[in-house]
């Protein structure tokens, strides 16, 4: 069988400057900590990020930036495409003096991007959106300069019913997360780190797994597992529960 | 103000029957949670990935992996479920959630809703608002009818919008509003405010309903 | 806490003449047989269904009907909307003689549509069927006749590639099976009887869940359970393993 | 007949690489996986809702929750995974899977493929197979060159299709063909048939491509 164990370092080794990589998680729970630890090392440039928010600061955690904080504080991300970036103020400043773009996307809408990019689908048809700046892509004042944080998107009505056109998001990369997986890459992630993980790993290139614990093959019930293996290029152990 | 947060939470507790599945917002909504009428049980949908949201998690006692969509550690329900969330917003745009309940910056008399952005301020972005208040069933705006007296309920919107004709009543210490298709009804007043105050306190027209009920302020 | 447990009887009482029903299953595996058997004993006419096939005949199985097959046999179902409908000769017969409508949908169409019902959206954008009479609506003998199978369908273009517009499908009820499930209606079908059953829980009024087995909530790990008790309406005990 | 079959398939087999994920038709197809190269291990997908496909199950001991997509009771490797359909077609259409091997009733110089219906007989539905054709990154059509002697290959299908544009090779008792912009290639041949053997039994144009491969027939 395959061998798609790797170390983190070598697991990223291919993330070249001005790729789009993905990074699943949800305010740094469920985020694949061990991989962004080796990217930063690594040290990539002009990075395009998907993922649902930037992650948490040093100052909001009181030890260290946790989730995608740690790729926007190294300086590597020219563009954030996110639901929720609120809680990390790097990117509210960085908006504002024009070094850092941000696009954003409803969450929901977010979630099914990346699904119909994984799964083959043209775009996404949803009436989340539809007459806000989401839809007109209308500039948006933060101070001094106006910046674009959606662009414009069709509609297309159906059936009396208007919708978004929202299109398919892929990336070069995933960075996902599970608590549980299988040497082959099927894997569960535990309560509420499930987040973007599963669906991020549909839709990209090469796909990382990061795990907190890894299995032989067999050793658990088929059903053990949410997620196929099908899915995951290559397995990181190591990935440890975020210490409060 | 506590005992003002506290009518508007208990008035929109009533709005809910068993089983409901509801999305609380942060502040006074959550409070909704407190004040349901006996009998009545809802589960409450957490946007970041499962149905179950219980009270905050005891100082000690955190699992890790169980958090809320502003990211503090909580807890579940033993019913609650977990998932990705692909599948949450299948849940909420789907109409699978009965109703939630909201604070806004301003609502208009059409239903459009705007919460999430200040030009000018820092843009937060918008998380899972956008979807909540589209794919509810019934979304309820539940918070203080004027901010230090200028007026959130309008004729028109002036921040950029959450969404389109999705609002279907307001909730505040003052009285219930439903937002239809002739307008804005004030169905329900608090004994403590009269008609005109809660006219003077709006900046739409308000249809007062035919059989106006006036509820009796609490001591 | 909601009681949502019902008999079989009480749980498909509300299925009426001329309503669309979903049913969970492939070829009889994963199919809500005790619902199904409920609801010819009703005996409700001119009933569309939405299935993956037409179940299996007798004939097939060597004992009884199973699945679909069963309505179809009673007389049920005026308009079935299916993927594969080869298993059960009944459809082809009656699809000849002009009694059944028989609307056909590829596979993934299918499951995708359903899901669309189900999660809000107002289509889905794909490249399955793009230049074939699934697009068209062109009509196909059957012998002596000529029949539609598909109705015609909008094709969009997005950055370049052509997609069809496939509409959702919703249901008044689904008739869905499960392995186990909790008394909240949190369910997980074991290995391939998952098929349809998860889908279409989303996508109807209202959703009835046959189980193998019910078990407390609380008494497993939340994980365990793969999808949310919140889609489920009514739950019946005492669905069975088919016996060979 | 037979040896013909084993021949098509071993060189199909020759098409995968370790680690691949494929999903093949019945009959002919299913035959690969017993002649996979040495070193190449692949995980068989099975549209009704798995990867980790395997064998047929043994009379008795069957496991009634195990289904391929032809309603067999089948057996799965330790590595497989179970999903519903809209997952399974989440696999093929988003383009998961590496190759498909299947057959054809008629197949074209463009790739057009038609397997699924014959005017005037029994329609039995497209099942799965619209979506492997068009999802899966390869598709490979496994099948003898004629039907009784009647074309297969043509310049235009005449039955209606599954899908446009979608083969990339095809593989038959007589040789290999490519599907390509300037037409179909010809780039391997049997011994046993010369190239005017397989012009004659083609209906359409044949590009035969100047590193022409003859394959020795094996005893």
């Amino acid at each position: 069988m395959i061998n798609k164990i790797r170390t983190a370092d070598e697991a990223v080794a291919g993330i070249k400057d001005g790729m789009t990589i993905m990074v699943g998680g949800f305010l740094g729970t469920g985020t694949p900590e061990i991989l962004i630890d080796a990217l930063v090392k690594k040290g990539v440039k002009h990075l395009t990020v998907i993922a649902n928010d930037g992650g948490l600061p040093a100052a909001a955690t009181g030890t260290t930036d946790r989730g995608v904080a740690k790729l926007l504080t190294a300086g590597m991300v020219d563009h954030i495409i996110a639901s929720h970036v609120g809680m990390n103020p790097y990117i509210g400043d960085h908006m504002k003096d024009g070094t850092l773009q941000c696009t954003l996307v409803p969450q929901g809408s977010l979630a099914e991007k990346i699904r119909a990019g994984g799964v083959g689908l043209g775009g996404v048809l949803t009436p989340t959106g539809v007459g806000t700046l989401i839809e007109t892509g209308e500039k948006v004042s933060v101070g001094e300069r106006e910046i674009t944080i959606s662009e414009p998107k069709e509609t297309i009505k159906i059936d009396g019913k208007v919708y978004l056109l929202e299109k398919p998001l892929r990336a070069d990369y995933a960075l996902c997360r599970a608590s549980i997986c299988d040497t082959y890459g099927n894997f569960t992630c535990y309560k509420a780190t499930k987040n973007f993980n599963a669906v991020m790993a549909k839709a990209a290139d090469t796909v990382i797994l990061a795990s907190e614990k890894i299995v032989d093959i067999g050793e658990h019930h088929v059903d053990t597992f949410h997620n196929a293996g099908v899915y995951v290029d290559y397995i990181v152990g190591g990935e440890t529960p975020w210490q409060i | 103000m506590a005992d003002l947060k506290a009518r508007i939470a208990k008035r929109a507790a009533q709005e809910f029957h068993d089983g409901d599945v509801a999305n609380l917002g942060i502040g006074l909504p959550t409070m909704v949670a407190d004040y349901l009428p006996e009998g009545v049980d809802i589960i409450l949908h957490s946007e970041n990935g499962f149905t179950g949201l219980a009270g905050a998690a005891e100082k000690g006692k955190e699992d890790v992996d169980v958090i809320n969509s502003g990211g503090g550690y909580v807890t579940h329900v033993p019913h609650g479920n977990f998932f990705g969330s692909e599948e949450s917003f299948s849940i909420i745009r789907g109409g699978h959630v009965d109703a939630t309940v909201l604070g806004a910056m301003e609502v208009d008399d059409k239903g459009n809703l705007a919460n999430w952005i200040v030009p000018g301020k820092m843009v937060a972005g918008m998380g899972g608002a956008m979807d909540l208040v589209v794919g509810a069933k019934k979304v309820i705006i539940a918070m203080l009818h004027t901010q230090k007296g200028a007026h959130k309920i309008l004729e028109k919107c002036t921040l950029p919008l959450t969404a389109m004709n999705v609002v279907d009543m307001i909730i505040t210490e003052m009285g219930v509003m439903h937002v239809t298709d002739k307008g804005l009804v004030l169905t329900e007043r608090w004994a403590d405010y009269s008609v005109e105050d809660i006219k003077a306190a709006t900046g739409c027209p308000l249809i007062i309903a035919d059989d106006l009920k006036v509820n009796p302020v609490e001591e």
